[in-house]
């Protein structure tokens, strides 16, 4: 069993995706899709006069400003929009994907941070109350697995849902590597706009191809900001049993298939 | 000028009026607690939440 | 068992239904909910520069004129804002519900009309083809009863998924008497922004207490534009085991318990 | 004028230029049944489909 994660970055090409996912399932291979959708949301949040807002965290990492109103447009546009496409697509491949967000049965259940410190354009620091963001905890993994046991393929998307029954934004690759860890999955392969870990960004020809599982935490200052986010993902991923994490390419034709054959970065 | 006491170390903060907002976020200047203005007619002062890591999309 | 469907106009309180809904579960009321969200989606289209058409067929029946961009944006609001919204606020109820449109695992499948007639605004009978509309003619109860075994509460919505694989936009409440047959369910509910079926529409005191099963058909003259396919769909229903439908007001406190303590439209 | 035969009666149909679109619906005037004009340049006509009821929402 694999969890596979694949972003909402420009340049990803969802329908390669759900093709190459078809002829894996058909072959046999039992998968859950996690899915992202930060491209497409800006564009809808500009058009919808809320444009996206990005703060800045004290210690340097930038996510999106979710205030109640961008949460509604983040749900129309990752559970309405992106959640829907991905599993029509799926559907044309015979595969019976079945979508869900973090909210539907409690799939993904967390803590709402109550306030978050943030260093606004004139830089001042700041203390933000209303936003609506947090970090996932929990995986209803026996809706995942009833899902799966009965043929379905879950394909599943943040928000999460917290302990006071709000949804909140999440980060999609966390949410993953806790998926992952949860289901004690042999892989997960997150799939994303570069080809894998570069050692010196945006040079694509720096890409790191293998890490030993026991030094992938000093790797972190290869990481640069969301990166940093992801192999956060890997690293707990790994300790909590999950063989072997990959990053790989998600514009590429047969993006899991390569990616399950040793492309991009290898940890474990 | 504004003045409230630090709740940590009960030193004396003053502000020139206007040159803060509420939700900022100052440094006592006598015990260098991270402190949040949770008003600003009166000047309130509170312990600035703690700095929590991992975000959203 | 029963199903409920709320319709998406404007003046339904969906809050106050999410209460009433958790009061009945908790005392052992088993049902499935079915909604809409048109009054929504022509805003949302409208502020995204593609506002809503509606076309009107030869023989009188109109509605959204659905071309491709129309479904994205159909799919963002009904799958994405409000029924992840009713989701949100049934957990807070300690409903543990699920989302899910008619695409996922097929939930509702049926046929996309090739061709639709249509009366332009020239008066000219024309011949539209690239509308997603059709027709739901069959409900994937094994899913829906899965859910309920496992102490979920199914929230469902349109799109359906057509033969082909395409999304299609098709009618709820006409889903909805499919889905209370299909479940062999006692009751289906349908709540809108009117007290029930009006002897002569709007005038709201001319309210319809009681139809028998047997002469519902010949109630097809009072009922006009939508009104006559939420009684088409009632009649269809009724014929295949569905003991009773009622037709009540979605806009007031506890529009659920009142609809089954006999308000509204009874027919049955 | 453009004209062309009724797919059903065979009947010749002249329609003055200009004053039709793709996509138009039309009665044959010989025998009656309902044409869709699938194509201008050159007139072109097939049955018109069935109408169906029941729409999305």
């Amino acid at each position: 069993m694999i969890v596979v994660k694949v972003g909402g970055s420009v340049g990803i090409d969802l329908a390669a995706l759900c093709q190459d996912i078809g002829e894996l399932v058909r072959n046999g291979q039992q998968l859950v899709l996690v899915h992202g959708g930060s491209a497409r949301t800006n564009e809808v949040a500009a058009q919808l006069g809320h444009p996206p807002q990005f703060v800045t965290s004290v210690s340097g990492f930038t996510s999106r400003r979710t205030d109640r109103e961008t949460l509604r447009i983040f749900e129309m546009v990752y559970c309405g929009e992106v959640n829907k496409g991905i599993v029509e697509m799926l559907q044309a491949q015979g595969v019976n994907a079945v979508g869900l967000s973090g909210i539907d049965g409690r799939l993904l259940s967390g803590r709402r941070k109550e306030a978050i410190k943030i260093v606004d354009e004139r830089g001042r620091r700041m203390v933000l109350r209303d936003d609506y963001t947090g970090t996932v905890e929990q995986v209803n993994t026996s809706l995942i697995e009833l899902l799966l046991e009965n043929g379905y393929l879950p394909v599943i998307t943040p928000p999460a849902i917290s302990d006071q029954n709000e949804a909140i934004n999440v980060d999609g690759d966390r949410a993953a590597a806790l998926i992952a860890s949860s289901l004690k999955a042999e892989k997960l392969i997150i799939l994303s706009n570069v080809p894998g870990l570069l050692r010196n960004f945006p040079d694509e020809s720096s890409l790191i191809r293998q890490i030993d599982a026991a030094q992938v935490g000093q790797f972190m200052e290869h990481a640069q900001g969301r990166m940093r986010i992801k192999v956060l993902g890997a690293i707990e991923a790994i300790e909590q049993g999950v063989r072997q994490v990959v990053f790989a390419d998600g514009r590429i034709a047969k993006p899991l298939s390569a990616a399950l054959a040793g492309g991009g970065t290898v940890i474990g | 000028m504004a003045n409230a006491n630090c709740p940590e170390c009960e030193g004396v903060i003053e502000l020139a009026d206007g040159s803060f907002v509420a939700g900022e976020i100052i440094d006592c200047p006598d015990c260098g607690v991270e402190l949040e203005i949770t008003s600003v007619q009166p000047l309130t002062l509170e312990l600035a939440p703690e700095e929590e890591e991992d975000w959203g999309e």
